[in-house]
């Protein structure tokens, strides 16, 4: 591991300019992540998945995104022609989509999806290829690989659907991955496994994780640092360990408004929304 | 100009898509006719220039005394295109079998007192060469004539359709898709709305110089013309005026007028009180805008001819007392009760020109107050709404069946009996339930004139009567423009009583 | 495991409840002999993972799913089939997904106005306005439609329609499951504070055990159609369950353990 | 605004328990049992409507066949020979029966039996139809995909303009106006009709009529001169009716495209590093080839009954132009006949394209 | 904010998201979608277009330059531009130009007819079959592929040739062939919807059958009926113009676009005016609605990936 993180994010915009009016998804984020699981967490609609997306620079019309600086590893990603952009994505960042039923092509077969991935950015037969994504099939934990491999993914459960999901994004070895709300489809059995999965890759691998959620029960047992985004910004910079001790009473509402097992039957505490936190 | 055609074939773009049946004892359209006239010969045949009697498939004919027995001496030294003698026999049988086949055409035969009954003894094998009919009255041998003149008195190769007949129908099926002539042409293939092809029968006296004939189902005039004048095809039988202008302005190509017998008439159902009142469809009469009609979009395509014989035909006169006469018309309406017209529906098929021809009528009657709403119908409706006497102002054409005047004058001017009961649904008078008082019986005894002369002023007397009496306003004669490659000589359309021949046609080659 | 229970002084009584639909032409058996019963006031929980059935058995109580077998008695009597507008009146549902429930062409006033139609009440405008009020909308979202609202404002509309007709009973399918945490304590501070108002009788289906803790007094654990074990509040807090199952879920819903 | 994606995917567990599930061929099979019935209930219905329809016409077959001298004696002949005296139900039946039998009756316009017209017609309109949709598949498809992928900026502008002009010509106008030009004034096709006249006799004489095609007919008789003319003369009407065609296809493919590169998968397969040639061409091309299918077959199985117009302004002897003037000529019989052939044409073509679809789409199986 | 309205006038009322009464609320959605139309070149013309033909048709008698049906044989065919004939005169000598001008009126009529009774009863047979299932469905739709399976304006000659040759009947014949793809559409569409949440939540109020198919399942059909007519009523110019070119349309001397192709088309080669130009006519309507449909699917189509 070096010190130099993986990814530097500064002051990232995300517009979108519609007939209706301009949207600011994402206002000025600046971030760090080396390899580490950086977390972050925010309620619906605070541009969680908008900042991923500018990550891999797949945010499409009418959306715009700008940033200062925008540096993987040393490489200016904002400086790349889109064909040195496409092979930077899925061979050294990877995102994990939000929901796996809805991306996976439902009438391609998974063997030749996470085929694919590997074919784009390698020069390698197909019974190598094939090896390959059995290997990784295997990897995420999925019982019969072979099977799943001649299937189609509307036979898949949501937690498979997941789980090939993340396969087909670590099959080319990404130095950083993006999770976006890998989880939140999931039965919270299935979840944890899913966790594990990805937790044994940072460890073994080095790799780079950002984990975009909006739980943060989760994302506080789970991540090393987190980000909590509010309407477009980080209003809070924190180690998971000490969100305990969090400031912003953003996330101090968050954490607060969570009924817990065993708790008081009072009322929740409800967040109270700060207009000067925009 | 893709390819000239063959110098021994005869390419005509027609509108054949009428042809349904070449049994000449069924077949009763015109572009049947054509075909028909060129598979079969008939005891007497027309000479394709002159369009005058002449032997066929009978050497020589006679009349006997009391005017009813009728003897014809057959060719023998003919064969069929099969390679069949003809033979006196085949005469009796293709006679016979019209009669006892009783499809529509057989009337041509049967108004000669021959019945299914009787036929076997009416028509009859006198010897080997010699042929005898006997017919219930005297009529005058120029009326049998001509009737046998007719397709329906074509000539069949008795053994060849016996060999292809199934059940007792005398051949009919197998006939009406395949031809069993003496005639010029035998027939090669028919497809139907597309095309006929003809050869040349080798069995024929004088072979003709075109080994085929190829005629091709074509719709729109405006094509007819491109292929004419691409060299595609060497006669275009269905030109517009302007596509004839066009043709007559190219020196490769030239037209080529014949009147047919067809008339155009309007007609009004004396049922209809209106239509019926004195003075009326007289009024009518000069609310038409002949000239104007047959200056312009008709040019060229009609005549006027305001009687119901056509020029050509014995008896036909020239005389044309109506014009386009708006005030007159409006007085004669105001004595007959309607200073202010009425209003009439105006029955029409659904053809181009004839909707032209009612749009100009619609707009010349609404000048003098008449509100004319036009029925446009498919011919068969028209067809049905005028035989059941339902029709009210009916703008139609009639062709005669045979070149006889009695052809015209047994529909426009005689109606035995104009009780809807009667049913005489092909009778042009009964249909308008107009009477013909004064016509009826001249109809009749004209028939039976021997003298050429005398018959011929009787069918003057009847057009005359017509003009005043009738509820016929008789407007046109045909007139067909073939737009022709300058090369081909010798083709004709049959003119007023005939259908056309190929058999002297030639194309020189320069 | 709960047997059939004495219906007697039961709100609702559901026993040896079994689904089965058809999809293709294969039978999903979705709930296989489940039995319950909620006492009247009572607020009572059904939780489990995706798929076991849960949604299946509210949707069975309003007679929108088709029941194979065993009965369900509200007030100790059978219901008609199809249900009818008595049913309506006594007992509502608010559905899992504000996104899926309310009529996207539809403003709030006509979601609202509607079943006041159907049940023809007079003072339909008052209602409105007091539903609306009870539920903390402003007045000024009367008017708008349902994708010009947040979640947890939609799924306060699906409450105050549910509510409007003045039921007995509300049946909750995972109200909450796709709001925002801070927004999910809003409406349930809400629920029970109308609960307690309008003197209601609760069914609240969740997969959230601590969602479920702190909203029921008793609950039920379901698995693959069958019902697990019925519970009541206190045993979750002492960790005092019996079956394995049970306590996964349990042990999952403190977070990711390293 | 959408209906947002459910938290929870309510099949999920039972369809955990069936991955593989049974065959294809079973399911297929099974499928097709299914559409063969009710390909039988729209065919009898088919023949219900059309034989209804043919029984209100005020047209008279009787009357078409007799012609107009005919007396009322023989009329009433022609009537009973034909079997209209009956009550219209026994009709109905006889000719059902007939129908079963493979007997369509008799055209009184061609004196055929129906089936033999029909067989001369059928594949005339089957090679244009072919043809056509072929263009329009082959143009209209890159040309969607194009548009899609420039949605709302130039390219997109034209080929919509393009394709909406294709839309919006009245095909009978448009083919006069072509005729005119390309044959009329520049002689660059040959004209109406299937042959040049000349063509037309070697024809007869020199091909053999394997399939009643004359492209296929010709090639296969190895007549190259007769299959080159007939490529002049079908080249116009296949423009017309292609261009049609591929106006309405363009039309769609763009609409499904948007649709598929709005997903997510299209972003995920983005996300791999997938060229966006592939991304395009394979990825959403191939999902929007699912409901493409069926707008294909529908426009090929509406140019198969529906190029009336273009057939009359081409004197092209086809099907539609068959049943058009038997309409005209009261010929019920040919109607009749027509109109089934076409509507099983139609249901069959219904029927592949269902086949296809599970073949293209694995949720349909 | 509440009062914002008051004050910013109509542009204000138009675009508050916080709408005062279902009228606005109603206003405010179609105002949002005709900004969206404006923006789109191609709808702009298109809308241009119709509306041209709207002014055209009512103000026929002002713009048109003859009456329609004058004829006179002397000035047949002339060239347009010749004697004040802007686009010359037929082969009766009528002027063209207004012959196309009243034509409009029957185009017009055509269209509106069509339109409001084809989608409408297609809407009803869709929604009932899709909303009932079971055995109405399944009889239902088999009524529906039968039309479909149907040669289309093979129907429409059979019903043109049944009731007789006239512009009522043709609209009437085209309607009764033009209403089984709206049953489809309007189907499928209420199969995706009858399951919705927002379904059973209005049947748990107790609503009636008929009350959830016109309230509550009518509605999501609408916009995906309402794109269809646009993009059909070119095909339904064409249609009417079809069977007029075929004489079984407009009857004479009713100045139908089609019918004048069709007495046109013998002069095609010699005076060519006389066809094209009512064929220009057809072509620049059914574009006009084409281009307005096509863009409004972009624009209400909630699949178009907009909103
Ligand atoms: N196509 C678009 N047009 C306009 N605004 C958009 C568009 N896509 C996204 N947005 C806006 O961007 C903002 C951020 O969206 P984003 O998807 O990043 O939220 P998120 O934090 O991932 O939320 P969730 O937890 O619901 O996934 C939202 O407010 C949304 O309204
Ligand atoms: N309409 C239906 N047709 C066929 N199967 C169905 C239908 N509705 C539900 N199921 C099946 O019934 C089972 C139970 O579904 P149900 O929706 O009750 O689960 P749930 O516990 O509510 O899950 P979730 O937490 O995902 O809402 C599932 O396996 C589902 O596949
Ligand atoms: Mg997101
Ligand atoms: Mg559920």
């Amino acid at each position: 591991m070096t010190d130099e993180p993986l990814l530097e994010v500064e002051n990232l915009r995300v517009r979108f300019e519609t007939s209706r009016g301009v949207t600011e998804a994402v206002r000025g984020v600046s971030f760090q992540v080396g390899r580490e699981r950086v977390g972050i967490v925010g309620e619906s609609g605070s541009g969680k998945s908008m900042t991923g997306r500018s990550i891999l620079r797949l945010i499409r019309p009418p959306g715009v995104a700008t940033a200062d600086r925008l540096m993987f590893s040393g490489i200016d990603l904002q400086a790349l022609s889109e064909r040195r952009m496409r092979a930077m994505r899925g061979r050294r960042i990877a995102m994990v989509m939000q929901d796996p039923k809805y991306s996976l092509n439902p009438v391609m077969r998974i063997g030749s999806q996470l085929v694919e991935a590997l074919k784009v950015h390698e020069r390698i037969s197909k019974s190598k290829a094939r090896e390959r994504a059995l290997q990784m099939l295997a990897d995420v934990q999925i019982r019969d690989p072979e099977r799943v491999l001649s299937a189609y993914p509307h036979e898949l459960s949501g937690g498979m659907g997941q789980r090939v999901m993340i396969a087909m994004m670590l099959i080319p070895s990404p130095d950083l991955l993006i999770a976006d709300e890998p989880t939140s489809a999931l039965d919270v059995t299935v979840q944890l496994e899913v966790l594990r999965i990805l937790d044994g890759l940072v460890k073994d691998r080095g790799m780079g994780l950002i984990f975009i959620s909006h739980d943060l029960r989760l994302v506080s047992t789970f991540c090393d640092r987190v980000l909590v985004m509010y309407l477009g910004k980080i209003v809070e910079e924190i180690d998971a360990s000490r969100l305990q001790d969090a400031e912003h009473p953003y996330t101090r509402g968050l954490l607060e408004c969570l009924p817990a097992i065993g708790g008081s039957h009072e009322p929740l505490k409800v967040l109270k929304r700060d207009e000067a936190w925009a | 100009a893709l390819a000239e055609t063959p110098a021994d074939t005869l390419v005509i773009a027609n509108t054949i898509d009428d042809l349904k049946v070449l049994d000449p004892a069924e077949s009763f359209e015109f572009s049947g006719g054509d075909v028909i006239n060129n598979l079969y010969d008939k005891l007497i045949e027309l000479d394709p220039k002159t369009l005058k009697m002449g032997p066929g498939l009978a050497k020589s004919w006679d009349v006997s005394e009391d005017g009813k027995t009728f003897t014809f001496k057959i060719d023998t030294s003919r064969k069929f295109a099969s390679g069949n003698p003809v033979r006196a026999e085949d005469v009796v049988w293709s006679l016979q079998r019209v009669v006892k086949l009783d499809k529509t055409p057989s009337f041509i035969l049967t108004q000669f007192g021959l019945t299914k009954d009787n036929v076997e003894d009416t028509v009859k094998k006198v010897d080997d060469e010699t042929v005898s009919i006997t017919v219930d009255r005297p009529y005058a041998p120029s009326f049998l004539y001509n009737a046998l003149t007719a397709d329906v008195a074509s000539i069949v190769d008795e053994k060849l359709a016996m060999e292809n007949a199934s059940g007792d129908d005398m051949g009919n099926e197998w006939l009406k898709t395949h031809s069993a002539g003496a005639g010029p042409y035998t027939l090669r293939a028919w497809k139907p709305n597309e095309s006929v092809i003809m050869e040349a029968n080798e069995n024929y006296p004088t072979v003709p110089a075109m080994k085929r004939v190829f005629v091709r189902h074509v719709p729109e005039p405006a094509t007819q013309r491109l292929l004419l004048e691409r060299g595609d095809i060497d006669i275009a039988r269905n030109l517009t005026p302007e596509d004839i202008q066009a043709v007559e302005n190219n020196d490769k190509l030239k037209v080529e007028d014949s009147p047919r017998g067809r008339i155009y008439y309007i007609s009004g159902n004396q049922k209809m009180k209106e239509l019926a009142t004195p003075g009326v469809m007289q009024a009518i009469k000069y609310l038409i805008d002949y000239d104007g009609i047959a200056n312009s979009f008709l040019k060229g395509q009609v005549v006027v001819n305001q009687q119901f014989l056509p020029i050509g035909f014995l008896g036909a006169i020239d005389d044309k007392p109506f014009k386009l006469d708006v005030e007159k018309a409006k007085k004669m309406l105001a004595d007959a009760g309607y200073p202010d017209g009425f209003e009439v529906e105006l029955l029409v098929r659904n053809a181009q020109d004839r909707l032209a021809v009612a749009q100009s009528v619609q707009n010349t009657l609404g000048q003098a107050g008449i509100k004319v709403n036009i029925k446009p119908a498919t011919g068969s409706e028209v067809l049905s709404i005028y035989r059941a006497r339902k029709a009210e102002l009916t703008l139609e054409v009639w062709g005669p069946d045979y070149p006889d005047p009695n052809t015209n004058a047994s529909v426009f001017a005689e109606n035995p009996d104009n009780s809807d009961a009667a049913q005489l649904t092909g009778n042009l008078s009964w249909r308008n339930a107009y009477a013909a008082e004064a016509t009826t019986k001249m109809a009749e005894d004209a028939v039976v004139e021997k003298d050429t002369d005398k018959r011929a002023k009787m069918y003057e007397e009847m057009q005359r009567i017509g003009n005043e009496k009738s509820p016929f306003v008789l407007m046109f004669q045909y007139q067909e423009q073939d737009g022709m490659q300058k090369n081909v000589e010798g083709f004709s359309t049959g003119g007023a009583v005939s259908s056309a021949f190929y058999k002297a046609v030639t194309k020189t080659t320069e | 495991m709960s047997g059939p229970q004495s219906a007697g002084n039961a709100k609702i009584a559901v026993s040896d409840l079994s689904v089965t639909f058809t999809q293709g032409r294969r039978p999903v058996r979705a709930v296989k002999g489940v039995s319950f019963s909620v006492k009247p006031l009572e607020s009572f929980g059904l939780v489990g993972e995706s798929g076991s059935g849960k949604s299946t058995v509210l949707r069975a109580i309003c007679g929108l799913a088709p029941v194979s077998g065993g009965e369900i008695r509200i007030d100790g009597a059978a219901m008609a089939e199809p249900r009818d507008k008595a049913f309506a009146r006594r007992v509502q549902m608010v559905f899992q997904d504000p996104y899926g429930s309310l009529h996207p062409r539809h403003t709030i006033d006509r979601v609202l106005s509607e079943p006041l139609a159907i049940h023809r009440f007079s003072d339909r405008e008052d209602r409105i306005v007091q539903a609306l009020k009870d539920v903390g909308l402003d007045a000024r979202f009367r008017f708008r439609l349902p994708h010009q609202l947040s979640g947890g404002q939609r799924q306060r509309v699906a409450i105050a329609r549910a509510l409007i007709v003045e039921p007995e009973i509300l049946l909750l399918d995972e109200p909450t499951s796709a709001l925002d945490a801070s927004i999910q304590a809003e409406v349930l501070n809400l629920l029970t504070r109308l609960r307690e108002e309008r003197n209601l009788t609760f069914v609240m289906v969740s997969h959230d055990l601590a969602v479920i803790d702190h909203m029921c007094e008793r609950l039920l654990v379901m698995r693959g159609g069958e019902a697990v074990e019925a519970l009541e509040r206190s045993a979750l807090a002492d960790h005092a369950v019996s079956s394995d199952y049970t306590r996964t879920l349990l042990t999952a819903s403190e977070g990711y353990v390293r | 605004m959408s209906v947002s994606q459910g938290a929870h995917d309510p099949a999920s567990a039972e369809e955990e328990a069936a991955i593989a599930g049974t065959g294809l061929l079973p399911r297929i099979a099974g499928r097709f049992g299914k559409t063969l019935f009710s390909l039988f209930v729209t065919l009898f219905g088919l023949l219900l409507v059309t034989f209804a329809i043919a029984r209100l016409v005020p047209l008279d077959p009787a009357l078409a066949v007799v012609g107009p001298r005919a007396t009322q004696a023989q009329y009433e002949a022609a009537r009973k020979e034909m079997g209209l005296d009956q009550p219209i139900p026994v009709q109905f039946v006889n000719y059902l029966s007939d129908v079963v039998r493979g007997d369509f009756g008799r055209s009184n316009l061609t004196s055929r039996p129906v089936i033999d017209d029909v067989r001369d017609a059928f594949p005339a309109t089957l090679e244009l139809a072919t043809l056509a949709t072929l263009l329009g598949v082959l143009l209209g498809v890159p040309a969607g995909v194009v548009s899609a992928v420039n949605q709302g900026r130039w390219p997109d502008h034209v080929l919509r303009v393009v394709g909406l002009l294709g839309y919006s010509m009245p095909v009978f106008w448009l083919g006069l106006i072509a005729l005119l030009i390309f044959y009329g004034q520049l002689g660059w096709v040959g004209g109406p009709g299937q042959l040049d006249v000349s063509y037309e006799l070697s024809y007869e004489l020199d091909v053999t009529a394997y399939t009643g095609s004359i492209l296929i007919d010709s090639a296969l008789s190895g007549a190259w001169d007769v299959f080159a003319n007939a490529l002049t003369h079908i080249a116009l009407p296949v423009f017309v009716l292609g261009y049609f065609s591929l106006a309405y296809i363009s039309r769609m493919t763009r609409s499904f495209m948007l649709e598929q590169l709005g997903q997510e998968y299209v972003t995920a397969a983005r996300v791999k590093g997938v060229p966006e040639g592939r991304v395009i061409w394979v990825h959403a091309l191939g999902n929007a080839m699912v409901p493409l299918i069926t707008v294909i077959a529908l426009s090929y199985a509406a140019l198969l009954e529906g190029s009336v117009l273009t057939e009359t302004v081409f004197a092209w002897p086809g099907l539609g132009l068959y049943i058009t003037q038997a309409l005209f000529a009261a010929d019920l019989n040919a109607v009749l006949g027509g109109t089934v052939v076409i509507g099983v044409a139609f249901i069959v073509l219904n029927l592949l394209s269902d086949l296809l679809y599970t073949v293209v789409d694995p949720r349909a199986r | 904010m509440t009062h914002s309205e008051r004050s910013g006038g109509l542009k204000a009322w138009l675009t508050s998201d916080t709408p005062a009464s279902r009228f606005q609320a109603r206003a405010i959605n179609i105002w949002f979608a005709w900004r969206d139309l404006l923006r789109n070149p191609l709808a702009v013309i298109g809308i241009v277009i119709i509306a041209a033909l709207i002014l055209m048709a009512v103000f026929a008698p002002l713009i048109a330059t003859d009456p329609p049906n004058r004829q006179d044989l002397a000035a047949r065919l002339l060239a347009p531009g010749v004697d004040g004939h802007l686009l010359g005169t037929d082969e009766l000598g009528r002027d063209i130009w207004s012959r196309i001008v009243y034509g409009s009126r029957v185009t017009l009529q055509v269209v509106a007819l069509v339109a409001l009774t084809a989608p409408i009863f297609g809407l009803v047979v869709g929604t009932v079959a899709g909303t009932l299932g079971g055995w109405t469905d399944r009889v239902l739709m088999r009524i529906t592929d039968i039309f479909l399976a149907f040669p289309r304006l093979i129907l429409a000659l059979a019903f043109v040739a049944a009731l007789g040759p006239g512009i009522v009947n043709a609209i009437f014949a085209i309607a009764l062939t033009a209403w089984p793809p709206y049953a489809r559409v309007a189907r499928a569409e209420t199969l995706t919807v009858r399951r919705a949440d927002y379904i059973a939540a209005a049947r748990l109020q107790g609503a009636g059958t008929l009350r959830i198919i016109t309230g509550h399942i009518m509605p999501m059909c609408l916009s995906s009926v309402i794109i269809r007519v646009t993009l059909d009523m070119a095909g339904i110019i064409l249609t009417a113009a079809g069977l007029g070119f075929l004489g079984l349309g407009a009857q004479p001397p009713l100045a139908e676009w089609g019918a004048m192709i069709s007495t046109g088309r013998q002069y095609l080669l010699s005076h060519w005016w006389v066809a094209t130009m009512p064929g220009l006519a057809i072509l620049i309507v059914s574009l006009g609605f084409n281009l307005l449909g096509d863009s409004l699917r972009d624009v209400l189509d909630p699949r178009g990936g907009q909103k």
